[in-house]
């Protein structure tokens, strides 16, 4: 069987057990609550193990690591360097890079080029720099139309760009992963890179918003 | 418009279900839904492209779910209220609102089977002849439009030879928006499986759609 | 696979509505089902090229309406089954069948933090060199296959310029079938926005996907 | 002719809550509301669904077919302009206009879809099965017919082009399916009688008689 035939077959018989859904509640409480029973009585988890999934990512896993790659590539201009010539590196000095964010790529935005961060396919994102997406960026209207119409997209954001501006959207289709520096915003020569990191929001690193002074 | 229902080459949608000797109305209320839509009385001059788009507004799990008739009775109500003919409340309760005037020019029992034979068509008589001729290869343009359109995504930007020219005929891109008729040549172009679909696909099998002009480029 | 998850480029799925200082988790079960899908156990030889597979193959009506993390639930659920790991009646019941040995092997709270830190490395060393270089047109194969692939369908048929060069990386084509890794050289192509779309759309931007060798053919 | 964004309806906040969830006793409610206000007579429903349920189907169709099959010059004519053939038959009409009929050999076979909605010549086969307007049919006929053919049991040799028509326009098509053997001393309401809507889309061959005049 070809390894074409074969992906139909597997596909096919996977597909199959999605029948179950009319069997089971709607509500996903519910059925969440009853996989976990039954996962912990099989020894398939450990309640514990999730709880400390769930706390790695309230509060030890955040957009506050991506802020400050941006914040220290504003004011190091050679870590901007090593940050553009190699990202997975320049990141890893910070001990940033972990599940989902072990292939890093940075994009720079300057007054000529916006980028724009999207995964049609499914929700790709940097998890280890910006945490768990929002759930806009793993939604059909953001995934549908950030390819098509980006300037329409970032409207619906509130961020207008000039028309000479270039965009260029990058559809996470792989396992890089993809980081915007956004431009460092006027009068802020006099901040602290804590004051700096402080500005930077989660949108802005993903392209959907600018960084405000 | 680039949604949900246009839906050549999908995978994942499931098995074909034929129903042997299938009903034309599997419940009572279908046949009532499918002949109000038909024999209602439509707003002045209303485009029957636009009957077709409305239905692509629908959202796309509702699109996916609701059942052909339920989809044409949002389709009736979308009409009805755009025209301001029925009133949202008068749609939720049922009833007409107070000030509504009766009309008495809806069509009759003895008038349906001569309006399910009327000849009237979309065919238009054009002054200039048809820019493309049979055997001639063309392109199908790569265009997006966000409002109706008859060309699938599956074939934009895909090449094929036009085999048949059916003379002019209204343009659904620019009569479902109110844009008058706006017609054009319509043509039959072939595509080969493989031009659409890549060498995997089956080499002698093809796929033919009726194009208007304005949709295809010589190649 | 030409699923209901490739929507690059679709039209009619509304406002994107972005929410204000959104939560981490709208409700308690979403981030145990987080937890779950990160801590749990999988089937021999599972992989997250696997797991996206299964996710595209939830039906499509209930891919648009059913959350993020509710999807997290039924790929699950299907991995499961599918593996003969869990039964129908134990899914639905949330128990174990009667006489079920219970595993000691699932991975355990302080184990977190290093998965969370080392897992996930695709790159993969390659001994051929790359066939594609920086600057290089490249156009986009028009393949269909059925099973899981990562090049979405707005790119097929187009061409682009290579930025950038990954080395190799794990072919998710080959990985979500247990077809074993097959790593091949991973490119970032970029498509001006008129090549994807057409002459109308915007002149300056381009929209840049990943794309493994195999997805691509000189231009 | 790009459309103006003004007159799209946003689909996602207008009624969709507030009509009945139960398709039942949605239409009895815009059933009722249109006869109030004259939009609607009630008893022209009763007749557009008599004519769809009595009148108008695939044995129209099939007349067309089964004249073709014994009549040479009506087949010619057939081929080269369906609508002025069938003119006579009375049978044009409601989403019967413009009428291409392509024909089934050894060599080619012919199969109908609509990809977009749900196109189908309402005058020659009356009103389109629901498997022909459902998505699993219009999503893989054009990528993948000899796939769907085969889920009704129609298995085509690889020497066998399968041309696959999607009504994009107006333009209605018939499939002229090939006659099958063991018909000849058939008269033409015999040959008519074999013929079924299904063959008649390409989703099925007309099958020959178990016996003849059985």
């Amino acid at each position: 069987m070809s390894q074409h035939d074969h992906a139909h077959e597997d596909s096919a018989a996977i597909a199959h057990h999605h029948d179950i859904h009319s069997e089971l509640p709607s509500d996903p409480a519910l059925r969440v609550k009853a996989l976990e029973s039954l996962l912990t009585e099989k020894g398939l988890v450990d309640p514990a193990t999730v709880d400390a999934w769930v706390e790695t990512y309230e509060s030890r896993i955040g957009p506050r690591n991506g802020a400050k790659v941006v914040a220290k590539a504003w004011v190091d201009p050679d870590y901007k360097r090593r940050l553009l010539s190699d990202a997975t590196k320049a990141i890893g000095e910070l001990d940033m890079l972990g599940n989902q964010g072990q292939h890093m790529v940075a994009l720079v935005n300057t007054p000529e080029i916006h980028n724009l961060v999207v995964c049609t396919l499914c929700s790709c994102y940097p998890l280890p720099v910006l945490g768990l997406p929002p759930v806009w960026y793993k939604s059909a209207p953001y995934r549908s139309r950030a390819v098509l119409d980006p300037r329409g997209v970032l409207k619906e954001f509130g961020l207008e760009l000039p028309e000479h501006v270039k965009i260029r959207v990058w559809d996470s289709t792989a396992e890089v992963r993809y980081l915007v520096v956004p431009e460092r915003p006027a009068g802020t020569e006099r901040l602290s890179e804590e004051q700096l990191a402080a500005l930077v929001t989660r949108d802005s690193m993903i392209g959907v918003a600018k960084v405000k002074a | 418009m680039n949604s949900i229902h246009d839906m050549g080459g999908m995978h994942g949608l499931g098995a074909v279900r034929a129903e042997p000797n299938e009903p034309p109305f599997h419940e009572k209320w279908e046949g009532r839904a499918g002949g109000i839509v038909e024999v209602m009385t439509f707003p002045e001059n209303f485009p029957g492209d636009r009957f077709r788009y409305l239905r692509e507004t629908l959202r796309p799990d509702l699109y996916l779910t609701q059942s052909y008739y339920e989809q044409w009775l949002y389709v009736a109500e979308q009409i009805l209220l755009e025209a301001g003919m029925i009133s949202a409340e008068e749609l939720r309760d049922g009833r007409a609102g107070p000030s509504a005037a009766k009309r008495n020019d809806a069509m009759r029992a003895d008038a349906v089977w001569g309006f399910l034979h009327d000849r009237a068509h979309t065919g238009r008589k054009l002054a200039e002849g048809p820019r493309f001729a049979i055997g001639q290869r063309v392109r199908a343009r790569n265009m997006q439009p966000d409002g109706h359109t008859r060309l699938p995504r599956y074939a934009r930007g895909k090449t094929g030879i036009v085999t048949r020219h059916h003379g002019g005929h209204v343009l659904p891109d620019a009569h479902a928006h109110w844009q008058g008729p706006a017609p054009q040549h319509l043509y039959t172009v072939r595509f080969t499986a493989r031009e659409l679909w890549g060498e995997a696909a089956n080499p002698r099998d093809r796929v033919n759609l009726d194009l208007w002009e304005s949709y295809l480029e010589p190649a | 696979m030409n699923g209901v998850h490739d929507m690059g480029g679709m039209h009619g799925h509304g406002p994107i509505a972005p929410e204000q200082d959104e939560p981490l988790w709208h409700a308690p079960w979403e981030a145990r089902m987080f937890g779950m899908r990160r801590g749990g156990t999988f089937p021999p030889g599972f992989n997250i090229d696997r797991w996206r597979h299964v996710r595209e193959l939830i039906p499509p009506y209930l891919y648009l309406v059913r959350s993020y993390y509710d999807h997290w639930y039924m790929s699950y659920v299907a991995a499961l089954l599918h593996s003969g790991m869990a039964t129908r009646e134990e899914i639905k019941s949330g128990h174990a069948a009667p006489g079920t040995a219970k595993r000691n092997d699932a991975m355990r709270p302080d184990q977190v933090w290093k998965t969370q830190k080392t897992g996930g490395v695709f790159a993969r060393a390659i001994e051929t060199p790359p066939l594609f270089a920086i600057g290089q047109r490249v156009r986009a194969r028009n393949i269909n296959p059925t099973g899981h692939t990562r090049v979405p369908r707005y790119v097929r048929g187009k061409v682009g310029v290579v930025q950038l060069h990954h080395g190799g990386h794990v072919l998710p084509d080959s990985n979500a079938h247990l077809q074993g890794e097959a790593p091949e050289h991973l490119y970032t192509v970029a498509f001006s926005m008129r090549e994807l779309w057409g002459p109308e759309a915007s002149p300056r931007d381009e929209a840049l996907a990943d794309l493994w060798e195999s997805y691509l053919e000189p231009a | 002719m790009a459309a103006s964004l003004s007159d799209h309806p946003h689909h996602h906040d207008h009624a969709h809550s507030d009509v009945p969830s139960d398709p039942a006793l949605r239409t009895r409610t815009l059933e009722s509301l249109l006869t109030e206000k004259g939009l609607v007579d009630p008893a022209a429903i009763d007749a557009w669904v008599e004519a769809y349920e009595k009148k108008i189907g695939p044995r129209r169709g099939a007349e067309v077919v089964a004249r073709a099959w014994v009549d040479p010059a009506f087949k010619a004519r057939l081929l080269s302009d369906a609508t002025s053939a069938i003119e006579t038959f009375g049978f044009l009409g409601r989403e019967a206009q413009h009428i291409v009929v392509v024909e089934n050999t050894p060599a080619i076979h012919n199969l109908i879809v609509c990809t977009l909605c749900s196109c189908y010549p309402w005058g020659l086969l009356g009103l389109p099965p629901r498997w022909y307007k459902a998505a699993p049919y219009r999503a893989r006929s054009v990528i993948d017919p000899r796939g769907v053919l085969a889920e009704f049991g129609l298995a085509l040799g690889e020497e066998v082009e399968v041309r696959v028509w999607d009504s994009t326009a107006e333009i209605r098509y018939l499939v002229l399916p090939e006659r099958p053997a063991g018909t000849d001393d058939f008269s033409e309401a015999e040959l008519a009688a074999l013929v079924t809507r299904d063959a008649m889309i390409g989703v099925a061959k007309v099958e020959a008689p178990k016996e003849p005049n059985a």
